[in-house]
């Protein structure tokens, strides 16, 4: 194995993207698929004091398998701490204590929001989503939100139907006015074909980095606003030998990931 | 008259038309033997609610029994999209039932007002966002912005929920409800509390010296509780820590029946009305799946260690 | 660098003069050990808070290491009054502590609100009463009235509180704080996880495989705690559920020697500076006492069931 | 024995007038001897489903000895529910669950306000007493509040130097102005001379019984305020030899009962 290898699959990478915006020690609100992989990456490479908790009320969970969802039977055996929904939402999350949380979206637009909720007229929607759940407050309220998206002009917004989860709202301002706690909010938008992250100034995501195969004209095509480019944009790093190690011989032996690779995730 | 009773009896006289209920579960501990009976006894214009809903939520909403659903979340977890559901909200089918929106953190919350006699609950999340634009049958009740009295700052205050029954399944349970319960909580503790009747479905009915060696596992006391039902399996095909996984191919099978109105229709045949209880609801998963399945999903033995609360 | 260490260190490194401590405990599981030290080191200017305090309280205000008590309650129990802070509060002596009144329901909520991250929590009780009128040094924030913005109703708003740092006495932890518990609870989880930094006094040291057998007795995760500290009859006179029995002779010999200013101090020289640390505690307790009176106060063996989490 | 023995003490008579307050069914929220003791006859008499609970988070406790206090190692063994505070005064209490609650103090006035903060002026009290602990809730939200007292003319007030707990506060409407829960509030005040019960009208605590021994002209001196008399005024029912049996035998069998003698409650 090279120290880069060749043969990892887009959501080997996004996984590892997320991984690397944790740090050590960082308490980390996780869903299940890339939220848990990355930070189970993150875990076993630079972060091995980094823990995890499920909304559900699991602390630091040590799961024979990866969990199905952030209820599943797995999460029991073993955790560190197990209470309900008030203890991690409320007590760790709306407490102040997480660090990093891990969000998808059927939409997400340039600001960060995230739509979990209806595609359309709320009122008559083309598609019905399954709601919040624990997405508005992790979205609210902890110190870096990492975000899992589709390239695409229809994932991608301009602005989303329907704001389910506060990204940094119509712009900059926005969440000190409402009140949401200082220095939290979106801090990168992880895709399929690129990584995006927020401008300090106007709240917009703009492009780091494209990952190998894509370009900078493909990503700017794909995205429905307009995008601004880093100065020094540059190719997302790959996944390191020991990334792919750890995702195929710890974490997934079974290759559960692929599963995303049928989702689009390409 | 004691509180043992068999679910059918329970629902029958604790759950009525138009009345609020609050069910109990996330993916673990559903109370599926209470739904099912639910279901059976077609009751009708309900208001449910817990956080993070799932299959259970999605049948009863497509057996046409729920009015209205205070909400977080509601999904088939690995299979998607909650099928009776989406057809109810844009399509109409049985009829449309009527949402009013919150999140994990705010509704466990209301729930706790609720439990702890709070008449609301200051809440961090939901500012700013649509779940704020959006009332449905609570109105301006649904939340209430003000500026802080200590700082200004702006702060909203969700409304303390009263369910008029709660319905949980757990562990183990005495003969007069005292409910005692282990692993992944969601918001059971707080929605049980909160209401004025609660209806307990447990695995297996125990002394109350067994619940006695250990009070401090005790989430609901005997007092608030005025139903006891010991289903075995209850909360299949959720699991229930300790004693069964979860039925991960049963899942599949209602997500492809509830793919369609005569697919679930044709599932609600088979497993609801076409057996008259949880017993005969297990019986026929053995017959159709055989015992190995059953005992493939009967937990590992792996026990704790026993503490004392001796002096 | 490891959070297990001795209670002399925890205390040296994380309790600072002029910071704000829960103290955790509700007649059983006082912090004694830590109580001690905290003495030992002439700790000063603390404001501390617990409902329902005790002679450990007492022996901190006596001592003079504090200036302020966010308080509900204070007594010896069975033995009446608490002498030191009467002494405080009538005659000046070590020197008048100040005090802010709430209560046995208040003073919790307000705890929990903290450990929750809301701004403040509505309470029922308070109103009406002098424990309104009067306010200290908490001022105006003592509490707010409001109109429920829901339905015109006058509601008491009492602020959160955000210790910065909480002593708590716990059955066990592991190395790095996963602090379990179990029996009478009083404010105790909230209290620590209202605080900044959590200092976990145990009776065993455990592995962290035994804390996940059995995770729902967790009440402080490992991510709270600063320094955790082995320190077994370390509630003395006070008791742990499962360990030992509270230590009534002992509780006399305290309340006489409170009794007087020149007691209390020989009391101190004898207990506290006369002695180094818990173990040369436990050993004078012995000398003096007797093995069989130390043997008195282990708990009977009365172990309940385990269970499982397994799937 | 006869139906009525004569060998009972003062304090048995007046655990008694607080078991028969105790309906079947009831809730109810104990502290230590009294409460404690009226709430056990009760059960083994009259209401043997009525349930016990304690402040510190116990519900149901079957201690195997008189607790000493509310947070009494005998309490944690064979209990049904242990939680904290917030479970008994929050979920239960303040939920609107407990039917009786018994409170003492050092002083009590006409209204059923009680003191157990400080006597003599808050500043520079002549006597420091505990305060409020659970006291405070327990007056202001369980339905019927039994008081405890020494009948003599400083522990009875006119107007207690500190409300520490609400009794019916300065007179009629006061609860309610205040926002407290309806058809809350004292019941009665039971001391070692005589029953009193508050008038529905004014609030005051008026005379309803005199126990044996006593006289309608000794309790009138004893209060210092103007007590009035009801109409049926009778003798205080003497204990039953069913009640001093169980307080006997089963409850109490090292008779710490007397303890209440030694302070007064003769």
């Amino acid at each position: 194995m090279s120290n880069h290898p060749n043969d990892y699959i887009k959501p080997e990478l996004m996984a590892c993207c997320g991984a690397r915006e944790i740090r050590d020690g960082d308490i980390v609100v996780v869903g299940t698929g890339f939220p848990a992989m990355s930070a189970n990456i993150a875990r076993y490479t630079h972060a091995p004091k980094a823990t995890l908790m499920q909304e559900s009320g699991v602390f630091d969970a040590r799961p024979a398998r990866p969990a199905l969802s952030v209820g599943d039977p797995c999460l029991n055996p073993g955790a560190a701490m197990i209470g309900g929904l008030t203890d991690v939402m409320g007590m760790f999350l709306q407490g102040g204590w997480v660090d990093v949380g891990f969000l998808a979206g059927s939409q997400i637009d340039k600001y960060g929001n995230i739509n979990t909720t209806a595609i359309g007229d709320y009122e008559k929607p083309k598609s019905r989503l399954p709601g919040s759940g624990g997405a508005n407050p992790i979205g609210a309220l902890a110190k870096k939100v990492l975000i899992i998206a589709l390239h695409n002009t229809r994932s991608l917004a301009e602005k989303v139907d329907f704001i389910t989860t506060p990204g940094y709202l119509d712009g900059p301002g926005a969440r000190e006015r409402w009140g949401l706690p200082t220095d939290t909010g979106p801090q990168v938008i992880i895709t399929n074909k690129a990584v995006l992250r927020f401008d300090a100034t106007t709240k917009e995501a703009y492009l780091e980095s494209f990952h190998p195969g894509a370009s900078v004209d493909e990503v700017v095509k794909l995205t429905p606003w307009d995008l601004r480019v880093s100065d020094d944009v540059h190719e997302t790093e790959p996944p390191r030998a020991e990334e792919i190690r750890v995702i195929r011989e710890v974490i997934d032996p079974h290759r559960m990931i692929t599963i995303y690779e049928k989702r689009g995730y390409v | 008259m004691g509180k043992v009773m068999s679910t059918a009896d329970a629902i029958q006289q604790f759950v009525h038309d138009g009345e609020f209920l609050f069910i109990g579960g996330y993916v673990c501990r559903p109370p599926f033997a209470a739904i099912h009976e639910i279901i059976r006894q077609k009751k009708k214009d309900l208001t449910i609610t817990r956080s993070n809903a799932a299959d259970d939520f999605d049948m009863l909403i497509g057996a046409g029994c729920v009015k209205r659903f205070i909400a977080t979340f509601i999904s088939l977890g690995v299979y998607g999209l909650a099928r009776c559901y989406r057809r109810s909200i844009e399509k109409g089918i049985p009829h449309k039932i009527e949402l009013e929106e919150y999140t994990n953190l705010s509704l466990p919350l209301m729930l706790m007002a609720g439990a702890m006699g709070m008449p609301f609950v200051p809440v961090k999340d939901m500012v700013g966002t649509d779940l704020m634009n959006i009332k449905s049958f609570m109105g301006d009740g649904k939340y209430k912005m003000i500026e802080s009295p200590f700082d200004g700052s702006p702060v909203m205050l969700a409304p303390a929920l009263h369910p008029d029954v709660a319905i949980i399944h757990v562990q183990q349970a005495d003969e007069e409800g005292n409910a005692q319960m282990w692993g992944i909580g969601g918001d059971c503790k707080w929605g049980a509390n909160a209401a004025r009747k609660v209806i307990v479905s447990c695995e297996r009915i125990v002394s109350r010296e067994t619940i006695g060696k250990d009070p401090s596992r005790t989430i609901v006391p005997a007092f608030k509780v005025v139903a006891v039902t010991e289903e075995p399996f209850g909360a299949h095909p959720g699991y229930t820590p300790g004693f069964y996984d979860m039925d991960l191919a049963y899942g599949y099978l209602y997500k492809e029946a509830s793919n369609t109105v005569e697919g679930f229709q044709a599932f609600l045949d088979e497993w609801v009305f076409g057996v008259k209880d949880r017993t005969e609801y297990v019986n026929h998963y053995i017959q159709k799946f055989g015992y190995a399945q059953y005992k493939k999903l009967q937990a590992k033995f792996d026990y704790g260690y026993p503490v004392s609360y001796t002096y």
